[in-house]
């Protein structure tokens, strides 16, 4: 479908031109470009320190963009808050696995709430019903419902990164960025992961971009992945076409 | 005496002043830099330096300079009992749980030393006095331009050991990063117990510094924990040169707006210090001159 | 580098031992006739009048009991006579020896002091915190009356009876909010008939209220703070005199040695504040022009009086005064000896008359003046306690150390106290003011004559000049026992 | 019975609450046995107690940021003093030119609540600033900020009276101040459980747990920490003014106490961090140990109360409602554990 969607020239849902990010002196990213097509699923791959999760963090605006321009859904977000970001429908997960230990599963789904256009002072009343009962088919969705009062903190790795997606989810929002989702979790989970992550796409239409070392997932999963290295982009394209390239191959395995 | 000459003694005393601080806050700084501790005893600890200082002074009329001799290792074997005993539980706890506990130390402390003392002030007296007059009425205090020596040297003395020594190495590596410390088998405990009885020496030093030239009464110590503070915060952790600019910054700010502004005496000198120290971790929480390591929260 | 760590532990445990030295005390040999456990409200005078039959014998015991517990742990050391705990072991020794302790006999003391009632007396003053020591003084001096009181003059003659007085005594931390608390406490719970007051003007602006709140006659010898008397209280009498005061006599002898200008830098408090203030009136009045007035915070070290030194060279007035308490004083000399800040002459508000100033500071300290309540050289001959030379050799032989002006101040406030209640031959409380407001009379402490806002205003402050390392009394001229040294300070040359 | 213990559970009070509510039925009438002469309950007991209520308000108010948002402040004196000196400047009558007659000789009541407002107003635009500030650092800045009000407290003489310190209309009726003080008490402790019930609080713990990933789910957390910051603010400012018209007197140094905020934390601390009913049981603990601690050891009471705080902080740095809170708190050999962990040991995690 997303072949559809670039023949007729539909305007993409994400898209980056001439990204950079430096820190000091050197370039995490440097002139990245790239769009992102509603509906697809797509991947970011490259060997370590290549920029991908800098790249994540620009995006979702935790850190600042150096140059270039970010735009999402045609708005520019290059200079948003990471909040404004996620009100408009962009939501990550993150390598370093980021829950509210301290609160229980429930909470930290309630937490992730869509928070768009809430006053303060509508803040101050319990999580409304609706919301509760989001979370709730979310954390069934999940197969997390035997923990639910469980505190984050005393979750699997693999059943955190679950409920880091829900968390993600639980906005209803239009892109989602996983970094690193598979990593840590063993293969069963991870089948659990990938069922979830394409019946979402097929079913809601959410757009994902994935970050993997899993080149395997990838390719499972993927319709058109991109190639960082040093923080450029190397290659993009069809998992077949990528793993076949050479530029890829060397970087990877510095043949 | 003009106004520039006025200026010119204001810098003289805030660069003075400003070496003291530095050797006042360096232990303060280089605990919370290598083992996260913020020790809000540190101005008791002076204070106890500054006592001891006083009784060698008293009763053996042994010179504040050369009482170091006895305060330096008195100090040390102090601050490495309180490391074991006490600071040992609150290293990699929550911040707060180190300031409360170190709080409650400094309480215990200064009513420690109230019993034992009295609270009458005490000052020591030093052979090396004078005033070195430059022109018509501006100079150096002799006594204060010493304990700038005396600070420095002790400054440098550490700067060389954290550099050179085998030792020092090791509290610099504790400092980095504790686990690949441990894997090169550093016995972290020890370097930090040596460490803080280092720190404590020093801290006591300073208090022997001080005495000849103020009052020293058990209830000085948290206005100097306050500028340790201050200073820590602006110069970075455990930074030895950045420690001597924090201080000398601070009391050249103290001086020149105490001595510059008309009617509001030296209380403008204080604020404006606190202010200026706002300011930076504001606009830089690295602190002004980078440090032993970066400054996250512990 | 162990071997390092155990030669310096060895040297540290040396200086340790060093610095532990002072605070021994010999224990003389006594026996215990009996041992009595403190049960819950005793109070020493109601055991000694147990054994001995004589309410005022309680100092033997206490002295008994400190000497047997200097080595045997079992008794507990009485640190404050007034104070004993539920579950103390005192030893009580026979009325042989109580007698050899106090050398008097009693029973037959008792004979002629046969007390109708204790006067109950409340004051909270600092045992702890920035005011520690000053607040020593203040409760020394409420002690050496309770002990005249009680051990000599035979109770207060209240119409034909005689009472005997307490004092109960809390520490307040030196926080105004502890204070105030504990004042409610004294009033509304220990049901005391009288306050005295704690030492500072802060406290005692917090403090007063209470009492006046409660229609409780308070009398306080340590807060001269002006403001003090601005509010219209009823029941506040303040034995010194104002802070205005202080340095009047001392501005006299300026004027009189033809001095021009003067510097002000003061502790920014409430009681130096207002000293200041009177000294820049008294300045205008004597025609002498006031260069600069300059303010340090509290607790302030050289850091913070180094930068004022500095400035009032520059300015290089005739005279300097300044201060606020002893620790800026001893800080403010040494900063000006150091930086060689030369005025003609320097008063300090509070310093020169401690004897800890001369102590510290030694030739540092000579010729540098200082206003006094009080001094032992005074000539006063007053009822009661006797001439200030008396009162000295009395408070040294109690506590073996030298009288403050803030210690003889606070006896004043107990004999203004005692002249009103006798006055007034009653206890009520719209009597004594009414005998406080008329009273006038003259103790060792000096005249003692209230306003109608409780201002002392009789009474003149003397200004004394550290000379030869002893703080002598050189104006005003009826108090002076030595001349004023119009000469320059130790580190200046004339 | 039945139909009563269900509405109970539907209000979610929990135990804690229970006795709150019993603590508030007791604490009402309290002064109508106001009886000197039976010396049943004293001005003086009444005057403790009101302390108490102040020290529990406080300890509440600081809980709010420095428990739940995890900004751990030690400056929030601060704003104790500047409701303190507000309502003081409006009550007395500087004798300043600049300062507009109509702000002179308020009554009590509008002057505290404008009090509170300044505060309030200050804690935003101070908020602003430190709240980007992390762990220590927010907390050195805060006792900059405390100490530098001091001093400029003292400098703004004509109006403040600088160090001489100004003087209000003294008015000391006890059970005034009681009702007042508890009321307020009442009012910030219903506050701080109404807050942790709501998402606000949520929110705000969320941003002590992980700050960056609360902001990346769409909460504006500096919106919220401010929010949070100012209410505290708001509340220490009545304090401080409800203080400063008991106290009858302020200056510089009585009211910017150091102390004051040492005291906020340790409370919150004793009592348990984060937790509604923690700052409450630990306020009432440790002014009434203070009491019993004061009048007792009267040269030694100091000393005992620095090691007292070192022996809570290290025994229970849940504080009492974790001890309470967690059931195997009583094995020995985990205290024993809890108490003495070797610094080898990596047990604890960071703030």
């Amino acid at each position: 479908m997303n072949s559809q969607n670039q023949t007729n020239g539909q305007k993409p849902l994400l898209e980056g031109q001439n990204v950079s990010k430096y820190f000091g002196g050197l370039a995490a990213l440097n002139g990245v470009d790239f769009a992102l097509y509603r509906g697809e699923i797509a991947g970011l791959i490259g060997p370590n320190g290549s920029g991908k999760t800098t790249l994540f963090d620009c995006l979702s605006r935790v850190q600042d963009i150096s140059e270039g321009h970010v735009f999402f859904k045609g708005v520019e977000i290059t200079r948003k808050k990471p909040y404004q970001v996620a009100h408009m429908g962009l939501a990550r997960t993150f390598q370093v696995i980021r829950v509210y230990r301290k609160l229980t599963v429930l909470e930290n789904m309630l937490l992730s709430r869509q928070w768009r256009g809430e006053s303060l002072f509508n803040q101050l009343r319990p999580s409304h019903p609706d919301t509760e009962e989001r979370a709730s088919q979310l954390i069934e969705f999940l197969l997390l419902d035997q923990l639910i009062d469980e505190h984050a903190g005393n979750l699997s790795g693999g059943q955190q990164r679950l409920l880091e997606l829900g968390m993600a989810l639980m906005p209803d929002p239009d892109l989602i960025l996983l970094d690193e989702a598979t990593s840590g979790i063993n293969p069963t989970l991870i089948e659990t992961i990938k069922d979830r992550i394409r019946q979402l796409n097929r079913e809601q239409g959410k757009t994902f971009l994935l970050v993997e070392h899993n080149i395997q997932f990838i390719a499972d999963m993927c319709t058109r992945v991109f190639v960082l290295n040093y923080g450029e982009k190397l290659a993009e394209g069809t998992p077949d076409e990528i793993v076949k390239n050479d530029a890829v191959i060397e970087a990877y395995f510095g043949a | 005496m003009n106004l520039s000459d006025l200026i010119l003694q204001a810098v003289i005393n805030g660069i003075l002043i400003g070496g003291f601080y530095a050797v006042m806050m360096l232990g303060f700084s280089v605990i919370w830099g290598v083992m996260g501790v913020i020790n809000l005893a540190h101005g008791e600890f002076l204070m106890v330096g500054a006592y001891l200082t006083w009784v060698l002074n008293r009763q053996y009329g042994i010179d504040p300079f050369i009482a170091l001799i006895v305060v330096l290792p008195a100090m040390f074997l102090l601050g490495y009992i309180f490391q074991r005993i006490l600071i040992n539980r609150i290293i990699e706890r929550p911040f707060l749980i180190a300031l409360l506990v170190t709080y409650g130390l400094s309480v215990a402390m200064a009513s420690t030393v109230k019993l034992i003392y009295k609270a009458d002030p005490r000052v020591t007296d030093t052979a090396l006095t004078g005033f070195w007059n430059l022109s018509d009425g501006v100079g150096i205090p002799a006594t204060k331009f010493y304990i700038l020596i005396a600070a420095l040297i002790m400054m440098a003395g550490l700067y060389l050991f954290l550099q050179y020594t085998r030792l020092g190495k090791s509290i610099r590596a504790a400092a980095q990063n504790k686990e690949a410390a441990r894997m090169v088998g550093i016995e972290i405990g020890q370097v930090y117990a040596i460490t803080f009885a280092i720190c404590i020496a020093l801290t006591g030093a300073a208090g022997a510094l001080i005495s000849p030239t103020t009052s020293i009464f058990p209830f000085m110590g948290p206005v100097l924990t306050l500028k340790a503070f201050a200073i820590t915060a602006m110069a970075g952790l455990g930074n030895i040169p950045g420690a001597l600019m924090g201080g000398i910054i601070l009391g050249l700010v103290e001086n020149l707006i105490a001595t510059l502004v008309p009617g509001v005496g030296s209380n403008l000198g204080i604020t404006s210090s606190f202010i200026l120290l706002v300011v930076v971790l504001v606009t830089r929480p690295q602190g002004l001159f980078g440090g032993l390591k970066p400054a996250e929260a512990r | 580098m162990k071997r390092g760590i155990k030669v310096f532990t060895i040297m540290a445990l040396l200086a340790l031992v060093f610095s532990l030295l002072p605070g021994q005390t010999l224990a003389q040999e006594v026996t215990c006739d009996s041992e009595v456990v403190v049960q819950a409200d005793d109070w020493l005078s109601k055991i000694a009048e147990k054994f001995y039959g004589d309410v005022l014998a309680f100092p033997a015991i206490a002295q008994a009991t400190n000497a047997v517990a200097a080595d045997d742990e079992s008794y507990t050391t009485i640190e404050n006579v007034d104070l004993i705990e539920v579950g103390w072991k005192l030893c009580v020794p026979s009325t042989a020896d109580a007698e050899a302790m106090l050398n008097r006999s009693i029973g037959a003391a008792m004979a002629e002091v046969e007390f109708d009632g204790i006067i109950r007396i409340g004051a909270a003053v600092s045992e702890t915190g920035s005011l520690a020591q000053a607040g020593e003084d203040t409760r020394e001096g409420y002690d050496l009356w309770v002990d005249f009181v009680n051990h000599e003059y035979g109770g207060i003659q209240v119409g034909d009876q005689r009472y005997g007085v307490e004092i109960i005594y809390y520490d307040d931390e030196s926080d105004a909010d502890t204070a105030a608390n504990l004042v409610e406490r004294l009033i509304s719970e220990d049901q005391v008939q009288f306050m005295f007051g704690p030492y500072s003007s802060g406290l005692t602006m917090s403090t007063s209220a209470v009492a006046e709140q409660h229609n409780i006659i308070f009398i306080e010898g340590n807060g001269s703070s002006e403001t003090l008397f601005e509010r219209g209280f009823q029941n506040l009498f303040a034995t010194l005199t104002p802070a205005s005061f202080y340095t009047r006599s001392a501005m006299d002898l300026f004027a009189a040695s033809g001095v021009q200008t003067v510097a002000i830098a003061y502790e920014d408090e409430p009681f130096s504040a207002s000293v200041l203030a009177g000294t820049q009136i008294w300045a205008e009045e004597l025609g002498m022009e006031v260069l600069a007035v300059e303010t340090y915070p509290r607790g302030a070290t050289v850091a913070e009086i180094d930068p004022i030194v500095t400035k009032l060279k520059a300015l290089n007035a005739d005279v300097f005064v300044g201060g606020g308490h002893l620790n800026d004083g001893i800080a403010f000399v040494r900063s000006a000896k150091s930086l060689e800040y030369c005025p003609q002459a320097m008063v300090l508000t509070a310093g020169p008359n401690f004897p800890e100033f001369a102590e510290e500071l030694g030739a540092d300290a000579e010729n540098v003046l200082g206003p006094t309540q009080w001094e032992a050289t005074m000539g006063w001959v007053g009822a009661y306690l006797g001439t200030p030379g008396e009162y000295d050799r009395r408070y040294q032989a109690m506590f073996n150390s030298v009288p403050t002006y803030q210690s003889a101040e606070s006896t004043a406030v107990g004999l203004a106290l005692h002249a009103a209640i006798e006055a007034a031959g009653s206890m009520e409380t719209d009597a004594v003011r009414q005998a406080l407001r008329d009273l006038d009379i003259v103790t060792f402490y000096g005249p003692i004559n209230f306003d109608d806002t409780g201002k002392n205003v009789a009474k003149p402050m003397a200004s004394g000049q550290i000379q030869d390392g002893v703080f002598t009394v050189v104006a005003p001229s009826d108090a002076a026992v030595a001349d004023f040294k119009f000469e320059p300070l130790s580190w200046c040359d004339g | 019975m039945a139909t009563l213990t269900l509405t109970w559970q539907r209000l979610h009070l929990g135990r804690w609450g229970l006795l709150f509510v019993v603590l508030l039925l007791v604490a009402v009438p309290l002064p109508q046995f106001f009886a000197p002469e039976r010396n049943l309950v004293t001005d003086s007991l009444l005057f403790s107690l009101t302390q108490m209520f102040i020290l529990i308000t406080l300890a509440s108010n600081w809980n709010l940021t420095g428990g739940l948002t995890g900004y751990v402040d030690f400056g929030h004196a601060v704003f104790f003093g500047v409701g303190a000196y507000g309502t003081g400047i409006l009550m007395g009558q500087p004798g300043w030119e600049p300062w507009p007659e109509a702000l002179t000789l308020w009554s009590f009541w509008p002057a505290m609540l404008v009090g509170g407002i300044v505060a309030a107003v200050f804690a935003v635009l101070l908020g602003s600033a430190t709240l980007r500030l992390k762990g220590p650092y927010f907390s050195i800045a805060m006792l900059g900020t405390f100490v530098a009000m001091r001093e400029l407290v003292r400098v703004v003489r004509p109006l403040t009276g600088g160090g001489l310190g100004m003087t209000l209309p003294p008015y000391l009726n006890r059970p005034l101040f009681y009702y007042l003080t508890l009321t307020l008490a009442g009012l910030v402790v219903a506050l701080m459980w109404w807050i942790r019930r709501t998402e606000f609080g949520s929110t705000l713990i969320a941003i002590r747990e992980d700050e960056v990933g609360a902001e990346m789910r769409g909460i504006n957390t500096t919106l919220h920490k401010i929010t949070a910051f100012w209410i505290a603010a708001f509340l220490s400012g009545l304090v401080g003014g409800i203080w400063a018209y008991q106290n009858a007197y302020i200056d510089p140094d009585v009211v910017f106490l150091p102390n004051r905020t040492v005291d906020m934390v340790m409370m919150t601390m004793l009592g348990g961090l984060g937790t509604v009913a923690g700052p409450v049981i630990g306020a009432a603990t440790i002014y009434w140990l203070r009491d019993v601690v004061w009048s007792n050891l009267l040269l030694f009471h100091q000393i005992a109360e620095g090691i007292l705080l070192i022996i809570i902080v290290l025994g229970a740095p849940e504080g009492i409602m974790g001890v309470l809170g967690d059931r195997s708190a009583t094995s020995l050999p985990r205290l024993w554990r809890k108490w003495f962990p070797s610094t080898s040991s990596e047990s604890e995690q960071p703030a």
